[in-house]
């Protein structure tokens, strides 16, 4: 007798790493249902909105998806999602801070699935003294200083190739010096002061010298194990597959060396695909993974990630791993990579502001008139002002 | 039984009449050869018989059937084509037994495997090996069944588009120019082969050329056309010796016939240039009234001697056992067709080497007595009320 | 004479060399690539030599992703959209060759229309119908969904193909007593059969390559096509690059030597007339 | 109805009449188009006049001319209609040329042109996706063997990262491509030459033709009409291709390398607004339309020309 | 000076010998007729000469140069092809001006536009416009000097072909059997064209062909090939009148020469079968010594009537003034040529319409005053010291 099928899309099972562990932790939730399988599918990152969204637009797609903030917000408002709020009514869970953004107009359609934050991870052997860099001057002095012999001293994305990774890129620095995408009444601030400090400083690094120009994520990510990057700022994901790739890697982490401890965030949401002809099972499913064994299994397969519901790790495993308390310390000054607000509206706001940064990175074109035009562009063009 | 008739068969294409109002009737087991020049409407003739061009308005009979509404596949005739129409991809066995595997044809042998196997059935059955066996053997195929097309010469690719007409034994046998590809010496042998298969098949063949040898030699009967009209329907006889008009005198014969301008005086007889030739016997009955007329002569009934008409050789051809001595006559003038004669030129036919030179004086005696004349117009002058000569 | 004669003889053998470097080096540096292991990848200069000790990255990659699974999925494809291809081309093409009315030119005209569409313009549409005719999901669905791409640009050439065939031929079989879907199949087929052979390899290599539908009409991991998994690694979270160039690799071949195989009718297929205007 | 089944049956190869055999011939292909290409391209012509959202495609707001509107108003877009003729232009004229050549070079006799014949068509075998990750390697700044190889031949511009550069992305895309789909038109234009007379080619050596008069006067007329179809083709298909731009630089850097395709796509997926995607489909479309007539006429008088009915 | 000299040529493909050790020298201005079966090496030969393909071994001289080792363009030679090749994209007049073209030719003529104004200046140069003018008029060509060729009729092709020979003036002009494409009468008449054009134009002329009318009446000399070897070397009546081996006898004239198995008995003159005919005069001298020998009569020579061989009437053909008479003989054999004739008929050519039929016994008189032998294995038996009759 063969049980209900249901669909479970994300992109976290195509990564090398941590795929295999994610699939055996759902292979564990089938072993402990009769009449349920919940069978994983694996979509690569760089198309993995475009391909759900349009198989939601066509009246399909997965049951259940683990999607990016981003795209959470565009689901929401074409209604493609389910509300969730009766699903967890009367349940007690410990949410964490970042399950507020799961909020649109008051009404749940998610909870986090992963809530990554950004730190500074760094090879103590390529760094002088093996010390970090605490400000800014002294990341750029660091990295210059590790740079030679094939090492590079920094290494981010300044590609449109990477579109998304390079947004995530920008989002830190311009956070860490203090800038946001928007105001509190969700007014575009592209051109404000602090944000276009943050494209100065990206600029900086660029025109250092210090980077491996080209190379993509995938590939200075494995530098960064191969000893041959010293310095990059990075989401806990990535520190889950450094220890799991190069478990003897011994690198370390630090807050981000910027003036303010705003840093970006990855949140993914867990969502029930409004077109399910499966929604009970989903929803089993969904109830399952906020069990807090469940919870806790997640999050440490996860690498150095959060989940929905605050779990404390355990004190073997931060001695371990240390780096895992910097990364748990950075979750209160965490800012969604979202231009809030307007959340619908970022991938044509980004697109608009990574080709300007591009401009100032390539062209030489001065950060304040590059992010003016942005702001100019992105008025007339996306808000049709 | 199987005897032709055309009433009044036309084909218009987009305006050109490339048939008009044909009409004529062909006797069971006659040879019908449709000769002319090139476009004149032979295939297009020979393909509404085939019912492979559907005729504009007339109607055909083959025996006591009306055939011009019927598909190709009814009408029972087996057409060999000029560019023998082989199946490359079947060898000669597969290419003879086609038309009788067609007949016993049913849907399902386009299936891939089933169908193969019907057909090879179908192959391998007594009646159709013993067929096909008796005809390669009339045709010298043999040892050729199992090759491809490609792999044979054009004599024997021709003898295989035969064959595939052959085995099907039809009333009528459609051929259209099929030697025309051939050399000269391979010709001769295949006009030979086509000939004993008409005598020994039986059937109605009509058989399309525009070389006046197989005309002459194979028909039976001929049908001679221009321009989608029927010029002369006869005997390859009655063609050469009666032409209805200089078209057909010409077309017929090589050398051509020799047309030149005379004018008939009553009294004086037969008026060329400055010269004057009493009337033949068979024409004296024309001899009452003065008129303009061509006269026919054929090269081989004129001499070079004393006492003729007088011109200059022009070119001496010598061609194996006789040579062709073109002659520009001095005071007569010549009609010859549209193609631009010179206007006083008469080929003669002499036997043996000539040692005549170009520019050389000579001088041309006719003999009459096989001559005929022709209007202007080109039509033909027959003397009235008497009876047929030649 | 003889001596001019040997020298441009010289000098073409070594155009051909060179064209031949260009044209094989990226699978070269692929299988370099794949064979390097993986510090050496970043060194200052690269290693213009496969290390062939490195051979177990095929088998890792086998073992680590769903290479296989992927490459039976495209091949599935691939033949079926040739096939299928080839079945429906047939038939327009042949009636595009011996037929002229107004229908026909639209036919023609309309198949020209059909290739300057972008699959991404498409795949919106095609999803809900493909939804609607529940072929979401299923490499049938896929095949159907690559053969409407590829079937205009065989029929044209198959159409070039059918006008080389004399009429006679024809007519011959029509006096022999051939329908004509007898003529068809049992006449004009077998003396298009090289130009099948184009336009089979043309078909075969859509299905192969197809990126666009295979990654939005399959979700189903057990499907996915190898074009899907190999794009999967141009990613953010790393793969290492010999694993992925040994999977392109792995990818890349078969349709090379598929064309190896084939190749020989593809040139004089396509001299059948093939394209011409 | 026996009878007129028998009169339709078909007759005359050249003479249909009534008969019905080319429409059920054809019917399955029509059928088939008509509801995997007809009716989706009906439908992104509608939505082109409207507004709406890849989430939700059944819920459109009818917006008319708007879509029209905001492309021409564009400087953007402007742009990319240039950066997708440069591309076509360039992908064409190259791959015409250097398949042109290597057919030429592959044509005469030489011992194993069996095996470089194979061998040269190699890329086009090759699967854009597999290409697309072997070059962004390629043309890595730091590790690429790209740079080592123009080092080699003398280059001194330094180590280079192609991808990413506005100058060089769209040359390193266009090397890419063109590498990709020259063989296809050599084996076009090969195919064309084996229709070379060669006792054309031989009475223009004894008329006193050198090599390039030979080519000029024989061989070029003879494949010209080939050369011709495969550019239409080739222009079609470039002014369509996209998963090499995409995986290779998503229509970047700066948006240098930013066709029609890649706009579509990203304004239809990235951007979700199917309405704005069909509308530059639209225009892609008209664009390739217009081109094909402009062959078909040009072709038409080219034949008049030479005196052909 | 253009005389033509061949020494030991030979053309080996791959172990096959297409042309073996051709010897042979032509006068300046002659017209040399390469006559042969098919295969028989005449294109290679003729290729051979143009340059178009190289001798394996063997000199070829033009005058007083050595041109074998020379590249086509350097050898002033003119090719006209059997199939014309003209090319297609060009009219009529750029067509004939080509030769002049590449004659100026210079690297930048290749220059996009300055080369094309280059080329239509030496086109509207008066020394061409009138060459080109004088040789349209010459070949009727005027009317159609803006057409393509596609929109020409085949004689109007080849006299292109002719015309863009004839502008290069050359030393030497060589045609691969340029009217084999072409029908019976335009055949005709183009010969006639061509023959004026050596007249005219002087030259020495290379004419490779298959048919024996055409090497006949065009040739001052014909060169005889069979298997990549010369048979015989003279002028047209050599050939017809004294061929050099049962090859050539049969080769050339229509009907072909019957060959009739006889034996030489002296005293008693030569043996067919039962009947006993006495040795002609010019072969006399041959009597003295039994042997086994072929008698060579031709068609033309035989006469239906009393006191000759036995035989009765296989076919009859009638072809215009004549008929073709096949009579198998009862008592003597013919050794005709290997494609199989049936061994005992002979062919009789009868003036006229004859009226025999099919079965009818005949009595064959032969005329042996032309009459020639061989021996049993083909080649020529001569008398000695005999001067050549004929
Ligand atoms: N399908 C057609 N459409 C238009 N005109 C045609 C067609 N077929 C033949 N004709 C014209 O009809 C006339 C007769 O053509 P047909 O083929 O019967 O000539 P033919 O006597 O067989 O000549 P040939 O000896 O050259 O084969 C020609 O003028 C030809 O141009
Ligand atoms: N390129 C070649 N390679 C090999 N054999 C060849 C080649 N060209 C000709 N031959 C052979 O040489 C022989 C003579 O050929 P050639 O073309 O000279 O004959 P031909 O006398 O012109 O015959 P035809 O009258 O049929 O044109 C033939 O047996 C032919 O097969
Ligand atoms: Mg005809
Ligand atoms: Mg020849």
């Amino acid at each position: 007798q063969s049980k209900e099928v249901i669909t479970f899309a994300g992109v976290t099972f195509s990564e090398a790493g941590r795929g295999d562990r994610l699939k055996a932790w759902v292979e564990k939730f089938n072993k402990s249902q009769a009449a349920i399988e919940v069978q994983p599918i694996a979509i690569p990152f760089a198309s993995f909105a475009k391909t759900v969204f349009t198989q939601m637009g066509g009246g399909a797609g997965p049951d259940l998806v683990r999607m990016d903030l981003i795209d959470y917000y565009a689901a929401v408002q074409s209604k493609r999602i389910l509300p969730l709020d009766d699903l967890l009514k009367g349940g007690t869970y410990r949410f964490s801070a970042p399950d507020k953004y799961m909020h649109v107009e008051g009404v749940r359609y998610g909870v986090p699935f992963e809530i990554s934050n950004y730190v500074m991870l760094y090879n103590p052997a390529l760094l002088k003294g093996g010390k970090p860099p605490a400000t800014f001057d002294e990341l750029v002095e660091a990295t210059k200083a590790a740079t030679g012999n094939g090492v590079f001293g920094y290494a981010y994305r300044a590609t449109m190739a990477e579109g998304n990774g390079f947004w995530q890129d920008l989002c830190n620095f311009v956070y860490g010096f203090g800038g946001r995408w928007s105001d509190a009444s969700g007014n575009l601030t592209l051109n404000d002061p602090k944000v276009v400090d943050g494209v100065t400083a990206y600029k900086r690094i660029y025109d250092a010298g210090v980077t491996p120009k080209g190379a993509d994520a995938a590939t200075y990510r494995r530098m960064f194990w191969e000893r041959k990057v010293a310095i990059e700022v990075d989401n806990g994901g990535v520190a889950g597959i450094f220890t799991q790739q190069a478990p003897d890697l011994p690198f370390a982490a630090a807050p981000s060396p910027f003036p303010t401890r705003a840093q970006g965030m990855v949140l993914a949401p867990l969502t029930i695909n409004a077109n399910t002809k499966h929604k009970a099972a989903a929803e089993t499913f969904f109830k399952w993974t906020l069990q807090p064994e469940n919870q806790a299994e997640l999050q440490e397969l996860l690498g150095a990630s959060n989940v929905a519901t605050v779990i404390e790790r355990s004190p073997e495993l931060v001695a371990k791993r240390p780096w895992l308390k910097v990364y748990d310390d950075q979750a209160a000054n965490s800012v969604p990579q979202l231009v809030q607000g307007l959340e619908v509206k970022t991938p044509e706001i980004q697109q608009i502001v990574l080709e300007q940064v591009l401009k100032v990175l390539q062209g030489g074109m001065e950060p304040k008139k590059a992010m003016d035009d942005a702001q100019r562009l992105a008025s007339s063009r996306v808000l049709r002002k | 039984m199987a005897s032709i008739s055309l009433q009044g068969v036309t084909k218009i294409f987009g305006g050109k009449k490339a048939a008009n109002e044909i009409s004529f009737d062909v006797a069971d087991r006659e040879f019908l050869v449709l000769l002319g020049p090139s476009g004149c409407g032979k295939s297009t003739l020979l393909r509404m018989l085939a019912g492979l061009e559907q005729v504009t308005s007339g109607e055909i009979h083959v025996g006591p059937r009306r055939v011009d509404t019927l598909p190709p596949s009814d009408r029972d005739m087996a057409f060999v084509f000029q560019s023998y129409a082989l199946y490359p991809h079947m060898t000669v066995r597969r290419n003879i037994t086609f038309p009788l595997i067609m007949r016993e044809h049913r849907w399902w042998f386009h299936l891939p495997l089933v169908g193969g196997l019907a057909k090879r059935r179908i192959e391998r059955s007594a009646a159709v090996q013993d067929l096909v066996a008796r005809t390669a053997k009339t045709l010298a195929l043999t040892e050729m069944l199992d090759q491809y097309p490609r792999t044979l010469s054009g004599g024997q690719r021709q003898r295989v588009a035969l064959g595939r007409a052959m085995v099907r034994q039809p009333d009528v046998f459609l051929m259209d120019e099929p030697l025309s590809n051939l050399d000269a010496k391979l010709r001769t042998s295949m006009r030979a082969e086509i000939i004993k298969l008409h005598r020994e098949v039986g059937g109605t063949f009509v058989y399309v050329t525009h070389d006046q040898i197989e005309a002459m030699t194979m028909g039976t009967r001929i049908a001679l056309m221009r321009d989608g009209v029927v010029q002369q329907f006869g005997t390859p006889r009655e063609i050469y010796a009666d032409p209805a008009n200089t078209f057909v005198a010409r077309f017929i014969g090589t050398p051509p016939m020799n047309l030149i301008e005379a004018r008939i005086e009553p009294q004086r007889g037969l008026v060329l240039g400055n010269t004057v030739l009493p009337l033949p016997a068979h024409l004296a009955a024309l001899g009452g009234q003065a008129r303009d007329v061509l006269l026919g002569v054929r090269p081989h009934t004129m001499q070079l001697g004393a006492g003729g008409l007088a011109g200059k050789v022009a070119l001496v051809e010598h061609v194996g056992a006789e040579s062709i001595v073109s002659v520009q006559l001095e005071h007569a003038r010549t009609a010859h067709n549209e193609d631009g004669g010179s206007g006083s030129d008469v080929m003669i036919v002499v036997p043996g080497y000539s040692d005549l030179r170009t520019g050389q004086p000579v001088q041309v005696v006719l003999d009459l007595a096989e001559a005929v004349l022709f209007e202007r117009g080109g039509q033909r002058l027959r003397a009235p009320a008497l009876p047929l000569a030649a | 004479m003889n001596q001019t004669l040997s020298w441009s003889h010289g000098l073409r053998i070594a155009l051909v060399l060179a064209l031949l470097g260009v044209a094989a080096f990226p699978i070269y540096w692929m299988l370099v690539t794949s064979l390097t292991s993986s510090p050496d990848l970043f060194a200052a200069k690269p290693h213009l030599l496969p290390d062939f000790a490195q051979w177990s990255v095929y088998g890792h990659a086998f073992s680590t992703t769903a290479v296989g699974t992927w490459l039976k999925n495209s091949a599935i494809v691939a033949f079926g959209t040739a096939a299928l291809s080839i079945v429906l081309a047939i038939f327009p093409a042949y009636v595009l060759s011996r037929y002229r009315l107004p229908a026909v030119a639209i036919l023609g005209v309309a198949l020209f229309v059909t290739q300057m569409l972008p699959e991404a313009m498409l795949v919106v549409p095609l999803y809900a119908i493909f939804g609607e005719l529940g072929l979401l999901n299923s490499l049938t669905g896929l095949i159907l969904a690559n053969t409407a791409f590829t079937v205009p640009v065989i029929t044209l050439i198959l159409k070039g193909a059918v006008d080389g065939v004399p009429i006679d031929i024809e007519e011959a079989a029509c006096i022999d007593g051939c329908t004509r879907l007898g003529i068809v199949l049992t006449v004009v087929l077998p003396l298009v059969a090289p130009s099948l052979a184009a336009a089979a390899v043309i078909a075969f290599f859509h299905g192969w390559n197809e990126y666009v539908f295979a990654q939005t009409l399959i979700s189903d991991q057990g499907l996915q096509t190898a074009s899907v998994g190999l794009a999967g690694f141009v990613g953010e979270l790393s793969t290492p690059m010999h694993t992925v160039m040994a999977i392109g690799l792995m990818y890349t071949l078969p349709a090379v030597v598929f064309y190896l195989f084939v190749q020989r009718y593809v040139v004089s297929g396509m001299t059948a007339g093939s394209v011409k205007g | 109805m026996q009878a007129t089944s028998k009169a339709a049956r078909p007759l005359a190869p050249r003479q249909p009449g009534r008969d019905w055999t080319p429409y059920w011939f054809a019917a399955p292909v029509a059928i088939y188009l008509l509801l995997f290409q007809g009716y989706p391209l009906a439908q992104e012509l509608y939505l082109s006049f409207t507004s709406t959202s890849l989430l939700s495609p059944d819920q459109h707001t009818y917006v008319g001319l708007q879509n029209y509107v905001d492309l021409v108003t564009q400087d953007e877009f402007r742009h990319v209609l240039l950066i997708t003729a440069v591309y076509t232009v360039v992908c064409v004229v190259l791959a015409i040329g250097l398949g042109l050549g290597a057919a030429l070079l592959l044509d005469a006799p030489f011992r194993g042109r069996g095996l470089a014949r194979a061998l040269v068509t190699i890329p086009w075998a090759a699967p854009p996706v597999a290409v697309a990750l072997i070059f962004i390697w390629i043309y890595n700044g730091q590790y690429g063997v790209f740079n080592h190889l123009l080092a080699v031949f003398g280059w001194k511009g330094g180590m280079e990262s192609w991808l990413d550069s506005p100058a060089l992305a769209l040359p390193a895309v266009l090397l890419t491509t063109v590498w990709q789909i020259f063989p296809f038109a050599s084996v076009v234009i090969l195919a064309a030459l084996q229709g070379v007379s060669s006792e054309l080619r031989e009475v223009a050596i004894i008329d006193g033709a050198d090599r390039l008069s030979v080519f000029r006067a024989v061989v070029w007329p003879t494949i010209q009409p080939s050369v011709a179809l495969l550019s239409l083709f080739l222009t079609i298909w470039s002014l369509r291709r996209f998963d090499l731009i995409w995986l290779m630089t998503q229509g970047g850097p700066i948006g240098s390398t930013n066709t029609l395709v890649i706009e579509l796509y990203r304004r239809a997926f990235v951007y979700r607004d199917l309405g704005q995607g069909a509308a530059v489909g639209m225009v892609g479309l008209s664009i390739a339309l217009v081109i094909t007539v402009f062959y078909f006429r040009y072709n038409q008088r080219a034949e008049r020309a030479k005196g052909q009915r």
